[in-house]
């Protein structure tokens, strides 16, 4: 199983002729994601390494029956190339590019939330590995083999950073999935963890949080009445700067929440096991693991 | 990206927001002009992005002209916690007669924008909102509809405003709102909203942020930026695309994502150590970035001892190796540094460094060890005992975020 | 049974105090209708004959239970106060204004349908009557009685001619729904409809559609393929006269569709008896029923 | 509420939409000022709500200040389809390398905008819809989100324009569809959209109709209403409330509620009638607006008879009975009335009616026994055989509505 992307998954890549693009396409079609199309406005037509390029999003729905899109373009264009990827019936949209107006962010999210046709992963996130079946983003998944560990992330590096010291001790991943750090991550800790509940190959959640926002806190209501299966969090940012900040208003929204160790105490509170450090939650899970088996 | 309160109420002008009437100074003379031109009363108000400033003394009533130069001398220059005063805004004295509290927030959370009354203003809103949380009225709107006249009404209703500026106060949260939408904002802040004795209301104060990632499409606004108020710094980390945060401690971080580095300064603070930066490299640094980072890292004085901790995605561990002999052949730093390459091309990175053999640069495999190994370096460097690290500093405020790669 | 509105509706009047809502909320409630509150922007506290009236509609379902909603305020300010009859959680908003910019109606029935919550009927619409149970609206009560014939309209005065034929033979009905004949309907035929076809009392759909657009075009494909119950219609404007247009988009989009010609045709290839005047359509109802009976 | 070219061109500027420069005039002396101003060559174009124009001969070009003068006399006063000229918009003449079509529609259907854009521009479009269909490319935007750049590139290209003006071509999209929405327009239409030779995208013609219920809040567009191309029985019937629109036929015609009136000429019609005019008193019409209504329709000389059918919702019988009776003391018809009087109060107006003892008043019981009377009355007043109705009316156009009530 694993979630998300695996061997049914048919790419389309927005942006896929930019250096970027390009590269990731091709390691990710090297990794065995089926890469079935590109778009880039005006090279409709062309070719990138033998992957077809479309001018539009719904040309290449009709002509490669793409279910998944990864979108790679500069942030001035990204909400554009969201909102046409799902206007063409892209079913999974990853969204790499970092910068994205956080009010283009809103707006994507609540027209694709209401119409309930689409799920977005991103922006500003890694995208998402299947290990041995799919890999449809950045994630190095050389250091990363297949087995029953998800893993959920707002942070690439630390993401691998945890699954580098799963893998080195013996165990592997069912998924990997960056949600991203932005204001308005098109999916949430609850929406992949849900995933991963329903996933028979996963056996362990790990969900790697950072301070701000309230979504570990709300994942931590969520694993306590939906999911059975054992999960083991981080939290970065215990010894964050204190930001610099003139107005009141977020004070007020916020309370207390949103500091590393509200997330980490909302967490245990819940019955989910906080690693203080990756090698420690890396260990939490291994041990878990180990005990089950 | 905060601004001044002068370019909130030019800012607020653009949408329909009511705003007495104001002229920005930057010299005692052009003070005194503006004062003139505004007549008196007036008050002379210190421009700094920062809360307090009543009560740091930088907002004076000038009852005439001597009045208004004596205050705009004592305003300009006087540091407001921490900040210079270099600009006034001097506006007409406003009648009040009531004082409210209105904002537009992005509710991260929810998803969506967040518009808040209350008819406390004038106050510390943080604390209303701890001791009586009731007296703030909250809506959220559905950015994809817009702010209705329903939700301004039941705002208002709900706060308890004057039932006779039910009307204008709900017309000043629309506009607002359409100030937030407009510009791109996170934050728009009125504190106070005024009523007058003749029942206008009007946004005595301005507190905006605006999104830096949209100011492209503002250019107006992007030219507002104070580029003389910002650490030099983490101006010039700006200028070379990296973010750079200055912190109190002594051992330089440098990392790749925001996650990673947040993390690293997580071990280090419980390995003893106290961290002097957040510098996150961003994705896909190349070998001239960590070139600059390490110039940024160098630049501050304290620090005594520096770690780099890559884990590589789509950044190479050999551009950073190549960074970093750049930087020492160009920087010639004196401190020691630990690396912790993992990650993409680690192994061309590790034989990289190992070749160009730098003085005084330690590879570590793990990230526990190598924030063990700059915290005993940072330790020595300092002599012993003195440079002890600090206490690990205190969780940060709420609702904030580290800087994002 | 009966649809719509019942002995369960709680109905709330926007614009209560205003001549023609205080008017015919009173109707509504001398008709038996439970009329539990109004809304009027800064009059709060104040009472209709006992109604009392809120400053808000939140305020309104907070204190009464309202269900219902009725929309009797000028066309300047319909849209906003639908919107907030939604966002308060009243399920049925029935809007009897006249003249609401079509552009307001385009963002109501957008909003209202994609969060699925509420249901609309009208603008400029007439209203609903379920005889002998609830009147929310304008449609004259007294010319109806209880009985089987479902009746749907984009017409009020012609509801209430057709509706008079039928009772005049000694048949009634179980709810006359006014759907309006505004450029964007909350509700359409098929909505409607479909309601009568899981209605136990209903036993025969009465349509009566106008020139232009082409509701009654598809009302009648989802006769065809959803209903089991006979269904009359009759479509006013074979003799309308042709509107005058400057544009041509007009008639690229609807083709040969919106001639009462092209609706009558749509309907009887679909097995739906059109009358060709009221009376009519009034003795062909009836001749059903007596068939059936 | 349809706009003359200039002024939709005018209205397009306000949105971004390229066109070419121009100036109204409405005399031959004011249209030579223009052409001076504007410089040679350039286009002489008759303003008149109506297509066709150039086929008639309204659209000239003028190549130096004689011809101006010639061509904007020629044109000033000359009828067009039925309407006579009394403005001129005088514009620099355009370069063509290509000729699009596009337009943004309130689709009732898709509850929707609906986006269209052909490279077949130049042509009768309904003609290219269908014999060529595909020719047309179209999109539905949803009004939540809005117009995005995609629509415009999707449809750019699918309809095929030249590949170096896909940019501009959705620009231009995205600027009508702003136009669109911003004006509260139920169609936006530019035929020919033109790319000229220098690769620039412009509007050569527009085609704009307003919401009239929306005009409340545009009042710079409420003041272009051309009163004066109005027909004057339509104008009074607006003036005091009333839907009023003025057919061939004899029989004059008064009901409350669009439908009911539709019906009613329907019925009419089938008895072998023919209308003289669609009149809808609208819901709950007092006494005072029937007597208008009687004024109104006999201000129509064709009219031989009048029908009267009423079912009283809110709109009540005596009310109607009373109009009726104030229009004969104060008119003083000569044709016959039929009443048919239904509903809400209608014994009361019935009575009323029969006391008052009007001449000529014929009350019927139902809907088609009145439909036979006036018919067979209208006979009898136009002589036998003479005023015989004409055939029933073709079915309206397609796409079109009657007003409503």
């Amino acid at each position: 199983m694993s979630i998300l992307v695996d061997s049914y998954t048919k790419l389309c890549v927005s942006g896929i002729t930019g250096r970027e693009g390009t590269f990731h396409s091709l390691r990710n079609r090297d990794y065995g994601t089926n890469v079935v199309a590109g778009v880039t406005p005006g090279k409709g037509g062309q070719d990138v390494d033998g992957i077809p390029v479309f001018n539009t999003f719904h040309q290449a729905v009709e002509e490669t029956d793409a279910n998944t899109g990864m979108i790679f373009v500069p942030p001035r264009f990204a909400a554009d190339s969201i909102l046409e990827a799902e206007d063409a019936g892209i079913e999974l949209i990853v969204v790499i590019t970092e910068g994205i107006p956080a009010h283009d962010e809103l707006r994507v999210y609540n027209a694709i939330r209401k119409n309930g046709r689409s799920r977005l992963v991103g922006p500003n996130c890694p995208g998402i590995l299947s290990p041995g079946k799919a890999n449809v983003g950045i994630i190095p998944a050389a250091f990363f083999k297949e087995g029953n560990v998800g893993v959920v992330s707002r942070s690439g590096t630390l993401t691998y950073q945890i699954g580098n010291v799963i893998a080195q001790q013996g165990f592997g991943n069912s998924t990997i999935v960056g949600i991203g750090g932005d204001p308005v991550p098109g999916s949430d800790f609850i929406d992949v963890i849900g995933l991963f509940e329903d996933d028979p190959q996963t056996e362990l959640i790990v969900m790697c949080g950072e301070i701000g926002g309230d979504a570990e806190e709300r994942a931590a209501e969520f694993v306590a009445e939906n999911v059975s299966k054992p999960v083991v969090a981080y939290i970065a940012g215990f010894t964050a700067p204190p930001g610099k900040t003139m107005g009141h208003a977020g004070a007020i929204v916020s309370g207390s929440r949103g500091t590393a160790a509200a997330k980490a105490e909302a967490l245990e509170a819940r019955g989910v096991r906080v690693g203080r450090t990756p090698t420690e939650v890396a260990e939490l899970a291994v041990s878990l693991l180990g005990a089950a088996a | 990206m905060d601004l001044l309160e002068y370019q909130g109420k030019q800012l607020f002008t653009r949408h329909g927001v009511p705003v007495p009437d104001g002229v920005p100074a930057k010299t005692v003379e052009e003070a005194v002009a503006a004062a003139d031109e505004i007549g008196y009363p007036c008050v002379i108000k210190a421009q700094v992005q920062i809360g307090g400033r009543g009560k740091a003394g930088g907002i004076k009533v000038a009852k005439d002209r001597s009045q208004a130069e004596e205050q705009a001398r004592a305003i300009l220059g006087m540091d407001i916690r921490g900040l210079t005063v270099h600009e006034l805004w001097v506006e007409g004295a406003s009648e009040i007669a009531s004082e409210y509290y209105a904002s537009v927030i992005f509710d991260r959370s929810a998803k969506a924008p967040l518009v808040m009354l209350s008819t406390k203003g004038g106050m510390d809103i943080e604390e209303v909102a701890a001791s009586d949380p009731d007296a703030i009225a909250r809506l959220h709107v559905d950015p994809l509809v817009g702010f209705q006249d329903f939700h301004g009404r039941r705002l208002a209703f709900e706060a308890g405003v004057d039932s006779d500026v039910v009307g204008p106060v709900g017309a000043m949260l629309a506009a607002l709102y359409d100030a937030f939408i407009g510009e791109e904002a996170t934050l728009v802040e009125v504190n106070p909203m005024i009523v007058t004795p003749d029942r206008e209301v009007r946004a005595l104060d301005a507190k905006v942020t605006l999104d830096d990632n949209a100011l492209f499409r503002h250019s107006e606004n992007a030219d507002l930026r104070d580029i003389s108020a910002e650490d030099p710094q983490e101006r010039m980390a700006k200028e070379r695309g990296l973010t750079y945060v200055k912190l109190d401690g002594d051992i330089g971080i440098l990392g790749n994502g925001a996650g990673l580095v947040m993390s690293t300064l997580d071990v280090v603070a419980q390995a003893g150590g106290s961290p002097a930066n957040f510098l996150d490299a961003g994705g896909g640094a190349k070998a001239d970035a960590i070139t600059s980072a390490v110039e940024v890292i160098l630049s501050n004085e304290k620090v005594k001892a520096v770690l780099f901790n890559i884990f590589g995605g789509i950044t190479r561990g050999d551009e950073v190796a190549k960074g970093l002999i750049e930087a020492f052949d160009q920087i010639k730093p004196t401190v020691p540094f630990v690396v912790r390459l993992d990650g993409t091309n680690d192994e061309e990175g590790r034989r990289l460094l190992a070749e160009a053999n730098l003085p005084n640069v330690h590879t570590e495999p793990t990230m526990d060890g190598a924030a063990q190994k700059v915290v005993e370096l940072a330790g020595v460097a300092a002599g012993d005992g003195q440079g002890r690290p600090d206490e690990a500093q205190s969780p940060q405020d709420a609702g904030l975020e580290a800087p994002r790669r």
